[in-house]
Formats: structure tokens, C-alpha cells, sequence
């Protein structure tokens, strides 16, 4: 891995189902670690944590364009890396340090990295899904052949924004697509306690679009679903909505211990791990070595501590950080 | 320098930033089509085609979404909310998305987009159809705000909005859709934001107003012979010249805002706690708001006239403000509501 | 029909198909005349009107109960015709008089009388919509079998509330029926410009109930769907979509003369006039005799002027109008 | 006289109210199952079961127009905004419908609904989570709006808002919610609405502050032996106690807001701007608003604290306003920021 720079990073994931795994090993000990500073107490403010849905940022970056827009939520750690973000970029921003991507004043909730194409992550759910449609109809205006993607949680499809969303992109055929991440829970409640139906792909009924199914847990399937869903909103013929079912493996957000689940649920998903079945399926195909898998891990591991005492050591956002950028000079 | 009415010079401010800028485009509910509910885009469609004129779906949140994300991405939107109360349904994407997105992209995303919204009474629209909501967006650093007072100012403030590259609100007194005057087009004709406009000299009294307003303070100040009073048009009310008024009152020593709004925390409360308080000691009489009373907005020609401050009423006000020294009561305490 | 009290009024529908016949004729005129009130620049503001739309009206009064309740939207003369409002105190409201329903401090779009069932009709588009699940929540949670009937029209399928409504209701099981008046337009975009589907009862699959299509035109049909939906929401098995197809006759406003519909589609729709068609009906069953309609027309005719006459001899608002109802006390 | 969290307050108001009065009824995101995000309905589910105490999907304009079709027909629903910022998908219910309801009923029908809503930074929730927003709210009659200073008030002025007939709303600093204080039940903890507390008796000048500014004025005012304070916590912002306020200040002579919200256009802006003028030429220094920067709030504890009115800064700038009379210089001019 090295000190790849963030571009070689993002494509990195297009051809390489090999790199793909060691990304999101690198998501899930990222998470892991900042749920450990959290749990310390060392970090002010809020975290969501991405652990268990690491092949859908992945699924999601290996296809896309840096020139594609991605909106995202406050769980967002996961995508940036995914897209190509640096973990020092990331862990500098929720821990405050002027190295962090927003120079250390927004806080883990908010990211972003224009050159990957990420705008600012969303605090209010449902509200990227919308400005997602809207980066799709610059495309369509400007006549690129770039296309949006907006990610939102299983609960933000109960909110208007996503259906007010939705129908804009799918009546002017806007090249975007929208991907779910039913992770079965919006905050401390499971979706079924919130949601009247079983299958959220099949709210694209609505709109008139192509609502599918997709197997979260599987980056094979995921590159599949967004790279089907990018061609088909590339060449003109609107958006998709895709659902992507997962889990979230920790709770919703920092203080959260999840003792809401029901017993076995955290059990059984597990036995779906993205990162064990991916290991195992490129260990089956030979593409990884015997070995490689645990070498993988420990780079990623050294990688991450590598960027904790960098950003540890590095200076906190100042006061003057507060005043700038807040009106763009005309 | 044509003479136009006050829609037609939205329009014409639209298509001369689009005729310049390929990236400017239009959207709301039936903008392109029918060429608005006001008419403030008519021809744009014919003009500039369907891609970038679109009519939207009824949908305030998705479409000022949308022209977040289009202004993120290198277009310059133009969003209609029809009336400004719709904003209540949208207020997230202007107010935590928009305002907030430079900030959130360290400096190196902007979000070059307008929204125009139509305020006011006067036409007889009822209580959900008639504020003006200022209020809403006059908090949230990162946005600005102007309102229009005729032909020119709507062309003028319109083309510096769509050129700025922060979003912007522009609001549009309804009730000054129809009305005519002349218009200066291109480049001169372009008024920058941030910037009031001296109306009209005067010595005794400095009246700062906006929107429909102006022509109310106007003929206050033209037709009374007890003071001699200097107007201003704030024209922008985020963020406002706080120097150019704190001057100008500084030399006539009374100030009076003229206000279309509920009293109670209108735009002009700001100015008037503002100038107050930086110009204590300095000042000959107390700050007085001229405004609506706190009462939704009535229905009904003779009652929407008597709820908003017209000429006989400002020129009341100001009369006894002079001759006092006090700030008078509004007329609506002898009505049983309180100021 | 003469002076019957407004409970009268309503009751009337309740058996008797021909007073759903006379109450139609009565929207009918009602209408035509309050946009030839506008039309003559008496009265100020802007108004709404329901040509075309009255089996829908006349369907949701015929069987709903005065103590359920009704959210409807600023085209709400009809429905308050229907619901048993005098012609008074709607016209009273219209031209801003004392014997408005509001005192005529609120105009056209705003009516409301709270014995019908009537909540203040909504200008924001979808807004009555959640309100209508909340009238239902009442019922709920104090265990009568009252229930709810939200009505909004095509274009409000698109907002935000229609969908958090909706999902709302339908996982609590609220007993609301969602009344949507497709009658072709928003405004001035007929529907299929904003609407990527062609049926917006399909769009009770987001939301796992039924969504069941109505044809608006026959009082017959309205009201048995709405009855059908009410039984259902009463029993316990929760909300209903049902979509009435049908037409506006008149412009979308005052103003609007309706020159972007496609030539032939009113005279297509009129064919099915609700009014004509109904009247037929009933000639072929025998309910109405010979002559009988031209009858009703004439008493209806005479009944809306005798109205108009005492409206416009009656006192506007006063000032002292503007000061009321504010806050109340505590 | 039970010690409890500010969270177990507004708990305790609700379960005393909803044990009184079966028809209130509590729905927001997580607040049955979970107890809410900031455990301010603990046991509500467990004592009033699934029918009155309710989890919501996450859509805030649904479930505030569902309060308003509830309150409208019998119950009165307390309903949770998790952080203020999410009115901004929801602004409509709250201030175009449920503000006017009673009006456009012509006095038939109430809307006795309360909307909490937690507010303010000071927990490292960053610029979309850490804002207070009163302004969208102050301009909308036929609304009331308090603010909860600690658990008895917190409490008290909850047991109002469920009783009011109209529509409140009521803000909870997000900060204090684990602050613990003496909290007395029943009527006598009752606190109305429209109602000032003076917490603190002084002579040199009257410091008018709410919500999570209280302590810090209090610690401001008690640091102090240059001069001597009153503290007023304003509770209810809309409609406010102007009489008590104005002379309160006519006795001291000098009024300072102290404010957790950006400069321009926050609720004390309407308090300086009327006492101002009211008091014109009996006051013997200007109005002093003490608040935050106009800027987003920032993340990061040092920042955050920064960003805030703290104990020395508001000392010294009363220092400063007694010593030269003047309006003195907010902290952030020197860091290259306007007023
Ligand atoms: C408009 C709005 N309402 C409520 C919240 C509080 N909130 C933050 S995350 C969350 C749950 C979201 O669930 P989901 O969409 O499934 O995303 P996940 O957290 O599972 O990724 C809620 C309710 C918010 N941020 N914005
Ligand atoms: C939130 C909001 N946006 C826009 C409007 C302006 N508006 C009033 S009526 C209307 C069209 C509504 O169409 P539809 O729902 O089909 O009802 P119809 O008028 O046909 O009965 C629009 C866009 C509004 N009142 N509220
Ligand atoms: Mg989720
Ligand atoms: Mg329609």
C-alpha cells in the first residue's frame, strides 16, 4: 500500500478485486479504531461507523469516476477511504487538526475531497439525495457523460426528500443513481418498526424506475449493481434505485452499544462478513496466497497507526479556521 | 433605457445572464411552459430551450436540493419558490445545506445558486399566500439576501445574484410584479449586493426600507412639509451596509425603518438595534420600526391595506416621532393587540 | 332544498342519491358563479374552482361521518358544499363578509367548519395530508371508530408530506383514507410532465396498502370506494390510497383560462360529464321524473342567487377582525 | 424537592402531565423504545404503553402535521424535534399551519401541540447539529417559544406548554441536559408562560439571557465587583415579557442580552431594538448584545467554548461598557471578522 497518493488510491479499486478487499480491511480497522477513540474519550463530538458495510463503499468507488459526484451521510468514513481519501485527511477531521479535510472544523460528520468527487457529507437525512439529481443535471445539461451517485441509509427513505428526490431525477431522466444502504436500522430502530414494507428497492414503483435488490455483503455484486446502474444512467435512460441490504455492526453512533438487537441478529450476519467471504472467495480463486490475507491486515493495521500518531502530532484547527470560508469572495 | 414592468425586468435579467453564461439555468413549478405564475420568466423557455428552462415537479425540497447539487457542480440555478411561505417546506437545503457549503468544503466547493421567492400582501392572497419571512434566512451566515423595490433593482440585484458565487435569496414584493418603470440593461444596469441606494436626500430624518415598502416611504417623504427626510433602499439585507447606514444617520440623527412584516423580529430590528446601540448619545430620537402588526395576514382589500404601513400612516408616525421626541404607539394598541 | 340547517344538508346525502344529484348541480352553479364574481373583478385575491370534480366531493360527504374528519385543499368550495356548508358562509368567506366561515379574514382558499368535520383547508400543497393522519391518531388513541379522509390532488403526490403521510399512517394502521383528485393538472403542467407514472395509485406500494383507482366522474363509484376505505380504516386494517380520476373544468386560478390543455381533452372529459351522466342514471331508473332536473337546476340556480344576494348585502370584515383568534386563551 | 438531570426534568413533566391528562401523547425518532436520543422520555413506554408513546419514521414534517391533525382533533401531542436543525425539513406545520390554526378556525378550533426540540452547541456536534435557530420561529404570531435554563425550568415551563392551548415550542439547551438541579413537581414547579425569572437582584445593569447563556451570565454576573447585575432569564421567547423587561431595566439603567446564537438577527436582537427605543434617553449606556460570531458553528472542544459567550468574555465586555459607555468591540473583530 504505501504512501499512495489519493487518486492512485481511488483507482486502485477499478480493476483490482485484490485491492478492493485490502480497502475495505482498511475501512473496517479504521472504524475500529475510531470507535476506540471515541470509547476512550480522547475525541470530542459524535461518530457513525461503517463497520459490516464496508463492500458497498467499495462496490460503489471501484466503478465510479473521480468525475462522478458522490453524496453521502455522516457515516462516512467508509466511502471517503472507499473513494480514495487519505485515512490522515479523515482521522485529521475528527479529531479536529488543521490536516483534516475540512481543516479540522466540522468534525466526523462532515467530509469531503472535491477531486474524488465526494461533496461536503449530509448531517440531515435525506438531504444529499436531492443535491445528488442535481450534480446528475449538470452532467445532463453540460452533456458529459459523468453521472451522480446518492447514498442514504434505509431510514432516509422514509423522509420527503427521498421521494421528492427521486421523482425529479426519474421524470428528467437525470444520470444518477441512488443507493440505499439498509443497513435494518435508522438510529436505535429496526427498520420494520418504521417502515411498511419489506423491500425498500420497491419504492422505485413510484417514480417508474428500476428498483433492485442488491447483496450488500458481496463486492462482486455491488461493482456489478453500480456499474449496471451507472451504464444505464450514463446512456441516457434515468435513474435506479438500488438497494443494497447490509448491516451495521456497530451501534448507530458513538455512545450507542446496539442492545437493541434481537439476539442471533448480529450472529447471523456475521457469518455473511464481507471481508471473511471475499477472502475466502479470492483465496478460492487463487488471487489470494496463503498468508497474503494476514499480511494484508497487518499493513493495514501499521498503515492506521502510521496515521494516528501523524495526525496525534499534528497542530488543532485555530481560532482564525472559524472565519474562513464562510462567503465565497465575489 | 426601456420602461418595463417589474416581472418583465426578471425576465430580462434571467435571459441577459443566460444569453452570457451558459451555465445559468431555470427551474420551479411552471417557470418554463406558462412562463411562471408571474410571469418573471416568460419567453426563457423559447429562448433557451428545454434543458436549461425546466418546469418541476411540486416538489420545494427536492428542486432547491437540486440546485445545491447543480450549483456544486458547475451550473448557476435559478430556483423559483413561487410564494416565500413554500420555503417552509425547503428551508433545510437553503439554510443547513446551501449556506453551510463552502464552509464544509474548506473553501474549495461553492454554491453559486439563487432562489427567488415572491413576498408579500397586497393582493388579496390570505394568510399562507403573504409574509414576507425574512426572518427565516437572516441567521444563517453563509447566505445572502436582497430584495427588489421596482424594475431596476429587480434587474440589477437579479444579474449580481446570479453572478455571486454564494447562494443567494432574492425576494420579489409580489405587489410590484405589474408595476412599470424604467430600466438601465447591461452592465451598468447591474447593482451590486451588499449595497444600499440613497433615494433621496433629506436632513431631519434618515428612513431605511426595502421591497414594497420604498414607494410607501416615499411618498411619506415627499408629501410632508414638517421633515425633511433622506431614504433608503437597503436593497440587500444579508449582509447589510451596516457603514453606509450607521453614516447616514449619523448626519440626520433619527432614524425610521419602514418595514412589510410583522413587528416582532422583522429584518429591520436588526438595523434597529444595530444603529441604536452604535449610535447611542448621537441620536436625536429614539429608533423607530414602522411596521405590520403581529397578526397573520388578513384577507380582504380594505384590511390588507390598513395591515401594512402606508403613506398617511408613516408620515403620522414620523410627525409625532419629531414632535415628541418619543416613540409613538402603532395604531393597531387603540385595536385591542398589543404593539 | 330550501333554508335546510348544514347538518341537514349533509345528512341528506347519506341514502338519497338524488340529493347527491342536486348537490353536484349545486357545486355546479356555485362554482360557475363564483368565477363569474372574479371574472367581474368584485372580488379581491384569487380563487379556485371545482368543475368537473364534484362526484369526488359529493362521494367522500355521502359517507363519511360529521365526526370524522376532512383535510382539503384552497380548491375547497365543492367539498364544503358537499360536507353541508351553506352556500353563505362559503360566499361569506369568498367576499371577505362577517357570515364567512371565517369571518371573512381568510378568502377563497381558506374554509373550515368543525360540526362537518372540516379542518381549515390547507394552501401549502400536501400539508393536509399528515394533518389527516393525525385526526385518524385521535381516533386511535381514544378508540372510537372515527376516521380520517385526507384530500390533495395529483401534483401533491409529488411533495414530501404526501410520502411521510403516508408511510406514517400506514405503519401505525391509522384509519385514514387518502382521497387524491387526480384531475389531470398541477397547475398549469398537466400531470404526466411532472409525474414519471401513470397511475398514482400505484404509489401505495411504497407504503404497502391499497391503492385502488376510482373513477371520479361516478358519484356510484365514489362512493363506494370511499366507503369500502372507511370500513376498512374503521376495522382497524388501516389506511387506504384510492385515486380519483377525474377533471378540472375551469383554469387552475382565477386568472388562468386553461389555454395549454391539448384540443379535444375537455370535450373528451366532458362527455363523461358526472353531472350529466348521473342525471341520466337516475332518469333510467326512474329516481329523477321528467322534468325533474330542469327543476333542480332552477331551485339550485334561485338558491345560489338568493345566497349571493344576502352575502353582498351583508358587512365585511371589520378591523377589529384582524385582532381575533390570534392565540387562545389559556 | 427530588435533584434530577435536566433529560429526567422534561421526562418528569411529561409522565406527571400524561398521568394528569390521558390525551397527551409523546411521538418523535426513538423516543418510545430508546427513551429518546437524550433519554428525555426514560419509562414513558413502559408506564403509558405503545398507543401514547410512539417511535416515528424519520420524517419531521409528518409527524409535526400529525401533531396538528391530532391537536386539532382532541389530543395534545408532545412531539420531538431531536436537534432544531430538522425543523428546516418541517417549518411549515409549525409556522404556516399550526401558528394560524386557531386564526383560520375564526376561534373554533385549537392546536394545543408542543414541538421540543433540542438546541446549541457546546457538545462537538458541528454546524449542522449544534445551531438554535429561534429566529424561524419569531416572526409567526399565533406561536409561543421557551426556552428551558436547567431542570426546573425545563420542567415547569413544559407542564405549560402541554397545557397552552396554542402551539409551543420549546427549546431545550442540548448542553444542559445532564446538568442536575433541585427540581420541584407538581403545580407548585409549574411555570408559566410569558413569564420572566429575575435569578438575580443588581443595580448597575439588567443582563437579559436564556437557555445556556443563564449559567454563564450568573457566573459572569456573580465574578463581578466592579458592578452589580441583575439576571433575567427571559423563558419565554415568543410572546416575551416586555412590560417586566422594560422596567426592569428602567431601574438599572443599562440592559446586556447575553446570547447563544450568531450576532445578527438572534431573539435578543428584538429585545435590544425595543428597550432601546422605548428607554431612549433613560438609559445610561447602549444596549450590549453579547453573542456568538456570525459564522457556522465550529467543531472542537477549544473552538466550540470559543464560539460560545463564556463567563470572562461577557465580564469583560461589561467592564468595558461600564467603563466607556460605549458599545465595545465583540471578541472576533480582531480575528478578521465583522460585527
Ligand atoms: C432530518 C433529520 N432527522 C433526524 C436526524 C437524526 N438522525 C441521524 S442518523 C438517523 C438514522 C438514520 O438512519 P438511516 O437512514 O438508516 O442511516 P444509517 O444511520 O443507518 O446509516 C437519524 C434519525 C437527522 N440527522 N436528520
Ligand atoms: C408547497 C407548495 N408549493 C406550491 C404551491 C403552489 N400551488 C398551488 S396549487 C398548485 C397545484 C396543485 O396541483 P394539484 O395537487 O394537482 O391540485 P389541484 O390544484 O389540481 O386541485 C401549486 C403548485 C403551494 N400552494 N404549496
Ligand atoms: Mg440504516
Ligand atoms: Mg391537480
Amino acid at each position: 500500500m504505501g504512501d499512495r497518493t489519493k487518486m492512485e488510491r481511488r483507482l486502485a479499486l477499478a480493476a483490482d478485486r485484490v485491492a478492493r478487499y485490502e480497502r475495505m480491511v482498511e475501512i473496517r480497522a479504521f472504524e475500529d479504531r475510531v470507535q476506540g477513540l471515541f470509547a476512550e474519550g480522547v475525541v470530542h463530538g459524535t461518530t457513525h461507523t461503517a463497520q459490516g458495510q464496508e463492500a458497498v463503499a467499495v462496490g460503489i468507488a471501484a466503478v465510479a469516476r473521480p468525475t462522478d459526484t458522490v453524496t453521502c451521510t455522516y457515516r462516512g468514513h467508509g466511502m471517503g477511504l472507499a473513494l480514495g481519501m487519505t485515512p490522515e485527511s479523515i482521522l485529521g477531521e475528527i479529531m479536529g487538526r488543521e490536516m483534516g479535510c475540512i481543516g479540522g472544523i466540522a468534525g466526523s460528520m462532515h467530509l469531503v475531497d472535491k477531486e474524488l468527487g465526494l461533496l461536503p457529507t449530509f448531517a440531515i437525512i435525506g438531504a444529499g439525495i436531492p443535491v445528488a439529481a442535481g450534480a446528475a443535471l449538470t452532467a445532463q445539461v453540460k452533456g458529459t457523460d459523468d453521472a451522480a451517485i446518492g447514498v442514504f441509509g434505509d431510514g432516509a427513505s422514509n423522509i420527503g426528500a427521498f421521494h421528492e428526490g427521486l421523482n425529479l431525477a426519474a421524470i428528467w431522466k437525470l444520470p444518477v443513481v441512488f443507493v440505499c444502504e439498509n443497513n435494518q436500522y435508522g438510529e436505535y430502530s429496526r427498520i420494520n418498526l418504521t417502515t411498511p414494507i419489506e423491500d425498500l428497492a420497491d419504492r422505485a414503483v413510484s417514480y417508474g424506475i428500476p428498483g433492485i435488490m442488491v447483496d450488500g455483503q458481496d463486492p462482486d455484486a455491488t461493482v456489478k449493481a453500480v456499474s449496471e446502474a451507472l451504464d444505464r444512467a450514463r446512456s441516457g435512460e434515468g435513474p435506479t434505485l438500488l438497494e443494497m441490504k447490509t448491516y451495521r455492526y456497530a451501534g448507530h453512533s458513538r455512545a450507542d452499544k446496539a442492545e437493541y438487537r434481537p439476539e442471533g441478529e448480529f450472529e447471523r450476519w456475521f457469518q455473511r462478513d464481507p471481508i471473511n467471504t471475499f477472502r475466502a472467495r479470492l483465496e478460492s480463486e487463487g488471487l489470494l496466497a496463503e498468508g497474503q490475507a494476514d499480511e494484508v491486515d497487518r499493513q493495514v493495521a501499521a498503515r492506521i497507526e502510521a496515521a494516528m500518531e501523524t495526525v496525534k502530532a499534528s497542530p488543532p484547527a485555530g481560532v482564525d479556521a472559524m472565519f474562513r470560508n464562510i462567503y465565497a469572495p465575489v | 433605457m426601456a420602461r418595463m414592468r417589474m416581472n418583465q425586468a426578471v425576465a430580462a435579467a434571467l435571459g441577459d445572464e443566460m444569453r452570457q453564461d451558459p451555465t445559468v439555468v431555470v427551474f420551479g413549478e411552471d417557470v418554463a411552459a406558462a412562463g411562471g405564475p408571474f410571469k418573471t420568466s416568460d419567453g426563457l423557455l423559447e429562448e433557451f430551450g428545454p434543458l436549461r428552462v425546466r418546469d418541476t415537479p411540486i416538489s420545494e425540497m427536492g428542486f432547491l436540493g437540486m440546485a445545491v447539487g447543480a450549483a456544486a457542480s458547475g451550473l448557476r440555478p435559478v430556483a423559483e419558490i413561487m410564494f416565500i411561505e413554500f420555503l417552509g417546506v425547503a428551508l433545510d437545503q437553503v439554510v443547513t445545506e446551501a449556506a453551510k457549503f463552502h464552509f464544509l468544503s474548506n473553501g474549495v466547493f461553492t454554491c453559486p445558486m439563487v432562489v427567488r421567492a415572491s413576498v408579500g400582501a397586497g393582493l388579496g392572497f390570505g394568510c399562507q399566500h403573504s409574509q414576507t419571512f425574512e426572518n427565516w434566512l437572516n441567521n444563517a451566515p453563509g447566505l445572502k439576501m436582497a430584495v427588489a423595490s421596482g424594475p431596476q433593482s429587480a434587474y440589477g440585484l437579479m444579474r449580481s445574484a446570479i453572478r455571486d458565487p454564494n447562494p443567494v435569496v432574492v425576494l420579489e414584493p409580489r405587489a410590484l410584479y405589474g408595476g412599470r418603470g424604467p430600466v438601465t440593461r447591461g452592465e451598468e444596469g447591474i447593482i451590486p449586493l451588499g449595497e444600499i441606494a440613497r433615494v433621496r436626500e433629506g436632513d431631519d430624518v434618515t428612513i431605511v426600507t426595502a421591497g414594497a415598502m420604498l414607494r410607501v416611504a416615499m411618498a411619506a417623504a415627499k408629501s410632508s412639509d414638517n421633515w425633511s427626510a433622506e431614504v433608503i433602499d437597503l436593497q440587500t439585507l444579508i449582509p447589510w451596509d451596516r457603514d453606509a447606514v450607521v453614516s447616514a444617520v449619523r448626519r440626520t440623527g433619527r432614524l425610521v425603518i419602514v418595514e412589510e412584516s410583522p413587528y416582532t423580529s422583522g429584518w429591520g430590528t436588526e438595523i434597529s438595534a444595530y444603529v441604536g446601540s452604535r449610535l447611542f448619545g448621537e441620536l436625536k430620537a429614539p429608533v423607530l420600526r414602522v411596521t405590520c402588526p403581529d397578526v397573520p395576514v388578513p384577507f380582504g382589500r380594505e384590511l390588507e391595506l390598513r395591515y401594512m404601513p402606508n403613506k398617511e400612516y408613516v408620515t403620522d408616525q414620523i410627525d409625532q416621532l419629531m414632535a415628541t421626541g418619543r416613540v409613538p404607539e402603532p395604531w393597531w394598541v387603540g385595536e385591542g393587540s398589543r404593539v
